[in-house]
This record gives structure tokens, C-alpha cells and sequence, in this order.
């Protein structure tokens, strides 16, 4: 139910929203662009472009230890992003906040430090079946190491995890499960609250992928109550190479760092390294200075428009762009669960979805065809790809109207 | 016609295109007109790598001539195969193996495909060079 | 022997080449900037930041198996970026070429990867006494999980590395010998050349710690025949967050992938994955496509001016910065290697570092003090760290003037 | 005079300097004229983290008073720590454990002093309020 006040705050004006984002004014072929391939990386607007400009034309630096003042300037702002990634993931402390080159990383790292202090031979991982690769293949090269199982919770025909599959998989020998909030090809929002509560009354910590959760829905990670949490600074309007890994401070404490080198020791000899105390214990190496100033622009850009405003327009252009796609009869949703956001993947009757793809791109319209990084949903539904269209609060009605024209002239051209 | 006739005249037909749908429309027709593969050679090993899409390509070689046929179940990548076969299928081992393929960046397409769809284009004419090699050097071997 | 083909060549116009950095402008404490930081992280020419806002403004899209024209875009430019790279360290093939998040990261790629195939309890791996801490730390976790034992070459009072005992420590229990082209606290450049050929006809491979090298001296990876080296883009005129490794193709099919993810797998089934070829198997996750651009961009900067002409003319101010430091009688250099490059290191007697670095950078000079995240060269030297100031060719016999007369104002105050 | 008046005085004596030199000059001046602490107290468990230099520091209570004394390798953190004892010495524990330090961030040190050195500022603050409270909740449980 929407209130009168989400009403208000729901009125984005798109238009003037998208003057702050200069791509989308390129032509393509000679059509103005559709960029619905927002799940695979989102556009920056201006203000994220010049905040990594400003930083390399006024203050660039190398940060910490520095005595000098751009040293200062930069760690500054550095670390003030790290306070603006705390508070919009609504963290405890900017401890709990490390900086990493994007979601895999992160999951990477987890995989790992976590595996080196808690996995060992016989225990168990568990996945869902709806992972991206970057949350499937970290945990098996994990088990393989540490010969661990990696079990699957099962989803349905609409793409839905089925729970009393997962509530039978959880028992003592489970150290950790990892899933995604939002899936990236079905779409499919997780009630990882509820997931979460079931893990932890086993005692099991959860890693979420919050990759394709972050840009759409409010995250509070004290209200979920989630162990670790991973994004990227890409797919929320941030540039690239950037990532966060969120982690209790409990658990950072008790897992070994990942990698190795400066920043993250606090004194170093050939006989006995320390390490420095969270977050940089686990940064180690120059970080990505410009990358976080400009992740730190755009949380505030998102933060400014409004996270629940975001959604909720988001979620109309979504049952907007269900309703009509759902008017070409020979397409086929895949992924049908209640609860969805981002991403609506689909695939037409006798058509291959690459050459879909390929005839809206001549149109200026960019959707992503393929397995989506998600090869064993694929298996599951015994297809090779879908076509999938993913949403950003600069999206319109319009360009929805547009993808259908040009589905349905793809569809004459293949058919 | 030579090889280099043929690619001449695939060029020609493509400048009669305005836009790309056309010459996509074009493309996709020929994939339509592709006579299929024998469903035998729907193999594993007859497979090219490096696609979204699937392509199988089969080769034989007929009183000194290579013929190629091929199947893909995508309709453009077998339109794009397609116009392989049409420069390179009934050529000898030798021509084919040192042809000079130029058809596809004048026409514009590899500029113009999506990277994985022209990646594919590249491994397939890479197989079909390779497989006029080694017959080439199977006759040399055999003189 | 600097022939008349050189000397022409060492005509660059560092009058020009500042226009191209437009933080050189900057007034610190109404002092125009003068910044001898350069090891820790260089500043970044009109070039590099105008090529990332160009990519975010115009064709910023994920790279690889997109189907639009955008992704097509972004994925030239990127793989344009490792043939850049490619050439300018003249490696064989791209497939040497690994994005990496920077040197540390790279570092730890190959203690990690290595490591896991080629490390084994009882083995043993060589450093030397002049590691940055990237080049420890790593090693000492890799050596502390396989339990290996990790030795140090020893450097002499002059900040050389003593040859003879690097012969002793070679047998045939060594599996990699790691160690710095150049390094960044005592400026030594290291006969690596020798050095590899000595660590090869024991069977040993080399990885190259070349952060401190590829901005200052033409490096040929063939010509040295190294196995892998590792570099940053941020200390060579490019963005943060990017780094590189290059390994030889042999040595890179033969070590598993290190970070599992996205991009660097060919099949995934949660039974059995498949690893994608080289560079790519060591590529998980969308990766810093704004920093390879970057990258790109700096590397032509720098081959654009000449890495020769660069090598002459930073020998020059070197060796000019040498002989005025000289007339301070208080001050003692740090390293007097016979072959240097880079930074130059040194204490003023009775004063601390420190509060020598805080008065330079008031009268606007930004050098590093401290121990460079070089604990055990300090610990050899029994100091608690050193003033270090390093250079760049935008850097001006007029800009050392004033580092000397800083420091003699600083020496004032202090004693 | 209170904490508040003493940080007043520093603030009033620093707005006389014209520029950042005279202010250093100043503030080594402090560090040259600090009393040092007892060398038996350079110990490691009155080492303050945190510092690219080192600050060893030591407090005791007399008369209900705290006193505390300091030294450290580097001259302007000398100089620095000389500041916050001027301030916080020789008062109560209870005054020292509420004391509303704010003359650091208006003599404008803060953001000009490296991020090192004014973390180390930070902690030396920390710690010093930290033995005040350990005090005052000695002197509430011995009530
Ligand atoms: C010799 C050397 N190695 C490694 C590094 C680490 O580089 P990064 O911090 O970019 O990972 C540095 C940079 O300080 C260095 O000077
Ligand atoms: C659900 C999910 N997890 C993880 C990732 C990996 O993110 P990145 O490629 O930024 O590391 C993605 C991005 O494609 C994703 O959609």
C-alpha cells in the first residue's frame, strides 16, 4: 500500500534527472540511446564524472601517513567517503566498511579469510541456485581447498527459492551461507530477513550479494542483521574498480587478513608481521583514492533523490514494462516471482536471444542477451540466454514503449 | 569467380543498404537460405568456440574443391556464416588458405557487430584456414 | 656515455609538459606547490583525466560479451589498453597482460597462485632486505600457510644488494626469487638483468617488483627475460585502482586462477567449472574499465615524451638534486647505491623527519617522511625513517632550489 | 585558570601569528621549553600509538590533582603535547574527563597538521581522558 507521502516523494522529475547524465544523449545508429543495461553497469552523472576530476586536478595524493597537506586533503575526503558508504548502508561503525575492487572482490575475500579461519575438511557452504558466478566460483575453489561441500538451495519454476529445501540443507555442519538479495537475471527480491533469522537460530553467519540490491532497495544492514554484505560502486552510479565489502565488526576481527602489503600492517620484520586494525587490516596496497571519492558522490547523488523514491519509481516503470512486454504473445517471462526489482529477462518463441539483442542494439536500444553470468539458472530452465532489460530511476515510459516497437520489429525480421 | 570477385560483390550488394536494418534484414535472409547441415555433423567437435551462439561448421574436399557447410542457432551468426561460406565454399585448399579477407571490415561489419558476435566471425574463418592448411599439407605431403 | 643523439633527446620542455598537469598550479599555504612525492603516487596530465570522463560521458558501458554498441565501444578501448601496456613493456602476446587492482595486488596474484601450485612445505622463497612491505607480506602469509621458509638477501651500508650472499642463498630449494627493480625508499636500482640470469641457472623464476621502475627507465620484459613483474598505474601518470601483472605465458597457464568470479570462467556448473583463457582466467568481475582507459591513456603520454628522454632528463635533476643536498653539512643520504633512480633519501642530523617534513610542507613542499612501508631497511639503518623526496620529469632545478632552502629554514627552527 | 580560559589564552595567543611558519616556530618553541619526563617513564606501556613519532606520557594524581608530563622524539609533537598539558594539567579528574576541548580545531590545527600527526594528537587526547576517568571512577567506588 502507498501512502499519500510516498505519493509526494515518489515524483522524481526524470527529466531533469537526466540532464545530469551525459550519455544518455549519444545517438546510436542514428537512434537516441535506451540504455537498459543498467544491471551490468549503470551511467555516472555529472557530478560523479567531476568529483574524480576534481580529485586528480586539485588534491590528487597517496593517503595516510602523509605529512603533507594534499596527503591530508585526500585522506580526508577519502575516509569521508568511507562515513558516507557507513551511513547509507546505515553500518555501526565506518570499521565495518572495507574498501574493495568490486563485488567478487569482496566475496573473494570472503571466501577466503573466512574459509582460512572457519572451513575446514567436511563442513559446508551453502549457495542458492540464482548466484551470479562471482558468488558461486569463489566458495567452490574454497571447498576444493578445503574439501567442504558446496550445497545449493533450490529454486522453482517462478524463480523463487523454495524455503523448506533450504531450512532442511541448514544444520550444524553449515559454516556459512552466501545468496543474493536480488537476483541479477531473474530479478527475484529475496526475504533474506527471514532467510537471515533462519541462518542465524543454526548459528550460521550469511554473506549477502547486495550487487543488484543496493541501487533499488533501502539496505539496512542492522535492521537485516546480515553478517557480511557486498556491492559495487559500478551498478550504483559510482565508477568503476571500486567495491565495498560490509562485515561485522566481530567477524573482521576474528578472520585473518587477505592480502598482503602496505597500509595493512602495523609493523613489519622478516620474522613477525602485525596488522593493522580494521578496516585497513584488510586493505592492503595503494586504494582506489579516486574511486571512492566518486563512490562517495554517488551515494550522496542517490542519497539526494532518495532511496525510497528511487524505488518506488523504479517499481512503476517495472509493472509498467511487465504489463507491456506481456502484450507480445510469443514471449515468454523467465522469472516470475512475487517479490522483483532491476532486471525482467525474457526470451521470444523460435528466436535466439543474441539476435534479438543484436537488431535492438541497430535500434539504439541496449539490453544484455546471454547467461548473465548465471549459467546454472540457464541449465535449470534448459535455455541458452534470455534477453534481459534492467531499470534505472533515469528510465521512462517512453523507452519502455520503445523496447516493445523494437521487439516487435526484431520479431518480424526473425520470424 | 574468385574469392576476391566474390567478397567485390558482396561489397556492392551491401552499398545498396541505407541503414543497418536493412543490411540486417539482408544478413538474416541469407541465414534463412542457408541450406543446413547434414544433422550428423550437429557435433561436439564440429562446435566453434568463442560465440553467445552455437555455430557447427563441416568440411570435405570434392575433386580438389573445399566445400564448407554450416549451421548456427542463431539466425544472424548463420547469415554472417553464411556469407563466409558463400566467398570461401568451392575454392581450393591453397586459395582458401592464403586469401586475403577483407569483405567484412568494408562492408562495416566488424565495426558494427557486438564484440562476442565478431570474436565468433574471427574463429571461424580462423577454423576454415586452418582446415584448407592442413589439407594443403596433406597434398604437399602426398607429392 | 650520453651520446649527441641523447642529448638531443633530453630536450623536453618541462615548461609544456607542466601546462599538461593542472595541479602543479595549486597554492599550498600561498606557496606554489613543489611536489617531490612522486614515489608515492604521481600527479596526472589534462590526457589521463580528460580520456575518464571522456569513457564515463560517451561510452561507459560493462566490457565483454555485450551485445550493444556501447559495450562494443567500451571493450575496444579496453583491450586497446592491454595491447598499450603490452608494447610498452614489450611483452610476447596480450595474454601476459593481467589487469590488476595495483602492484600489491599483483604481488599477491602470484604468492597466492604460486604459491598454491609450486610452494610446498620444507621449499623455500628469496627476498631482499630492500622489500616495500607488498613484497614481504604476501610472501610471509604464503610462507607461513605452506610452511616454507621465506630468506633475505642482504643489502649492504651503501644500499646494495650484497651479490655474493644472493649466490649463496640460491639452491635448488628455492622455488621464486621476488625483489624490487628499483627501490622506493633507497632509490638503488638493482642489477636485475644479472640477477635473473643468475636466479634462471638455478632453475628459479623472478617476479619484479617494478612500481618504482616503469615510470623512470625503459623496461623490456623480454630483453630481461623476467617471469613476472608487477606495476601501478597511479605511480605512472595513470589512475588509482589499476594495476598491472605480467607473467610469461608459460608460467601463467601453469598457476590456477587466483579470484573466482565473473569474466574469468569458461563454464560453470555448481559440479564443475571451467577456467576462460589467459588474461582473462585472472580477470574475475567487472574490471576497473575506467582505470585500464586511464592507463591507456598515460602510457602514451609517457611514450609520447620519450621513457629515454624521460630516464635523461630525471638522471640530470637527480644528480643536481644530489650535489645541492650535499652543501647542507647537517644532512646525511640514506642509500648511495651506485646506480639510482627516482627518490632520494636522507636525515637531518638532531632533527626528526617528521618536523622537518611538517615545515616543508608549509612553505608549500610535499615529500614523504617515515619509513616508506620499508620497516627493515630503517630497522638496518637503526633510524626511525627518512625525509624522501622523489622526482618526476615535470619537476625543475628551480623546484629543488627550494627544497634546500626549505630545509635549511627547517633546520633553524629545529636546532 | 579553568581548562576553558587556558584554551582561550591559546587561542588568543595564536591569533597573533600572521602565517603557518610562526605558528611552528611557536609551537617548537613550546616543545624546546617542555619539561621531560623522568626517563624511567620512557617505557613502552606509556607509549602512545598511533604517531609516525613517538610520545611517551605520564600521569599522576597530587592533591587532587592530575599532572601529567611528556616527551617525544619529534620536536613539534613535543611542541603539540606541551599544548593539551598547559590545558588539562593540574585540574581534576572529573574536570578533565568532561573538559570540552575545542582550542585545536580554532587555532586551525587540525586540518593543518597531517593526518598522522593529528591522529596521534587525537589519541594523546584520548588516553589522557581515559586515565581521568579511570581516576574518577577510582575516587566514586572508593566514596
Ligand atoms: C617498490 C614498491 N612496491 C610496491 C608498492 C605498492 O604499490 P601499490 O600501493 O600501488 O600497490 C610500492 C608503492 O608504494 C612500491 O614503491
Ligand atoms: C548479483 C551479482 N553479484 C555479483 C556481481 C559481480 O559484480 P562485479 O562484476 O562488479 O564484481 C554481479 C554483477 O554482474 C551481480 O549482478
Amino acid at each position: 500500500m502507498i501512502t499519500q507521502e510516498q505519493k509526494e516523494i515518489t515524483k522524481l522529475d526524470v527529466n531533469k534527472i537526466r540532464i545530469d547524465f551525459p550519455i544518455l544523449n549519444t545517438n546510436i545508429y542514428g537512434h537516441s540511446l535506451v540504455y537498459f543495461d543498467n544491471a551490468a553497469t549503470t551511467q555516472k552523472p555529472n557530478q560523479v564524472i567531476d568529483s574524480i576530476s576534481d580529485y586528480y586536478k586539485n588534491y590528487n595524493s597517496n593517503v595516510h601517513r602523509g605529512v603533507h597537506h594534499l596527503s591530508q586533503m585526500a585522506t580526508d575526503r577519502f575516509e569521508e567517503a568511507r562515513r558516507t558508504v557507513r551511513d547509507f548502508i546505515n553500518a555501526e561503525s565506518e570499521k565495518e566498511i572495507i574498501f574493495t575492487r568490486g563485488t567478487s572482490d569482496s566475496i573473494n575475500l570472503i571466501a577466503s579469510s573466512f574459509g582460512k579461519a572457519f572451513v575446514r575438511k567436511g563442513d559446508r557452504v551453502l549457495i542458492t541456485a540464482m548466484e551470479h558466478h562471482s558468488n558461486i566460483v569463489p566458495w567452490q575453489i574454497l571447498c576444493e581447498d578445503r574439501e567442504a561441500q558446496l550445497d545449493v538451495i533450490p529454486i522453482d519454476e517462478k524463480g523463487e527459492l523454495i524455503f523448506e529445501e533450504f531450512e532442511k540443507l541448514l544444520d550444524s555442519d553449515v559454516r556459512i551461507l552466501a545468496l543474493p538479495y536480488v537476483s541479477n537475471s531473474l530479478g527475484t527480491v529475496n526475504p533474506v530477513k527471514k532467510i537471515i533469522e533462519a541462518a542465524h537460530s543454526h548459528g550460521v553467519p550469511v554473506l549477502l550479494d547486495a550487487a543488484q540490491a543496493v541501487q533499488h532497495i533501502p539496505v539496512d544492514v542492522k535492521e537485516l542483521n546480515v553478517d557480511f554484505l557486498a556491492f559495487s560502486s559500478h551498478k550504483i552510479y559510482g565508477p568503476t574498480g571500486m567495491g565495498i565489502l560490509y562485515g561485522k565488526e566481530e567477524w573482521l576481527e576474528k578472520i585473518p587478513p587477505y592480502q598482503g602489503g602496505g597500509e595493512m600492517i602495523h609493523t613489519v620484520t622478516f620474522e613477525k608481521t602485525t596488522y593493522n586494525e580494521l578496516p585497513f587490516k584488510f586493505e592492503a596496497g595503494t586504494p582506489n583514492i579516486a574511486g571512492a571519492i566518486g563512490l562517495d558522490s554517488a551515494l550522496k547523488y542517490v542519497t539526494n533523490l532518495g532511496i525510497d523514491s528511487i524505488h518506488i519509481y523504479e517499481n512503476k516503470l517495472y509493472q509498467y514494462a511487465l504489463e507491456k512486454l506481456s502484450s507480445i504473445k510469443e514471449l515468454t517471462f523467465i522469472g516470475e516471482a512475487k517479490e522483483r526489482a532491476g532486471a525482467i529477462s525474457f526470451v521470444i518463441e523460435n528466436t535466439h536471444p543474441f539476435d534479438v539483442g543484436e537488431i535492438l542494439d541497430k535500434q539504439g536500444i541496449a539490453v544484455r542477451t546471454g547467461h548473465h553470468c548465471t549459467e546454472p539458472i540457464m541449465d535449470q530452465f534448459k535455455i541458452p540466454g534470455t534477453i534481459r532489460a534492467s531499470f534505472s530511476f533515469y528510465n521512462t515510459k517512453d523507452e519502455v514503449d520503445r523496447l516493445v516497437l523494437g521487439l516487435n520489429r526484431a520479431k518480424q525480421m526473425l520470424l | 569467380m574468385t574469392i576476391k570477385e566474390k567478397q567485390d560483390e558482396i561489397i556492392a550488394d551491401f552499398s545498396f543498404f541505407e541503414d543497418w536494418m536493412d543490411k540486417y534484414e539482408y544478413i538474416i535472409q541469407l541465414g534463412k537460405e542457408l541450406p543446413l547441415i547434414d544433422e550428423a555433423f550437429k557435433t561436439d567437435d564440429k562446435l566453434i568456440k568463442g560465440c553467445q551462439s552455437r555455430v557447427w561448421m563441416h568440411a570435405e574436399e570434392k575433386e580438389g574443391k573445399v566445400l564448407f557447410s554450416a549451421d548456427s542457432d542463431a539466425l544472424i551468426t548463420k547469415g554472417l556464416v553464411s556469407l563466409v561460406i558463400k566467398v570461401l565454399s568451392g575454392h581450393s585448399a591453397e586459395d582458401i588458405h592464403n586469401a586475403d579477407i577483407y569483405f567484412i571490415d568494408q562492408i562495416g561489419l566488424k565495426s558494427h557487430l557486438s564484440p562476442t558476435r565478431s570474436n565468433g566471425l574471427l574463429s571461424m574463418l580462423k577454423q576454415m584456414k586452418l582446415y584448407a592448411l592442413a589439407l594443403k599439407t596433406r597434398h604437399q605431403l602426398e607429392k
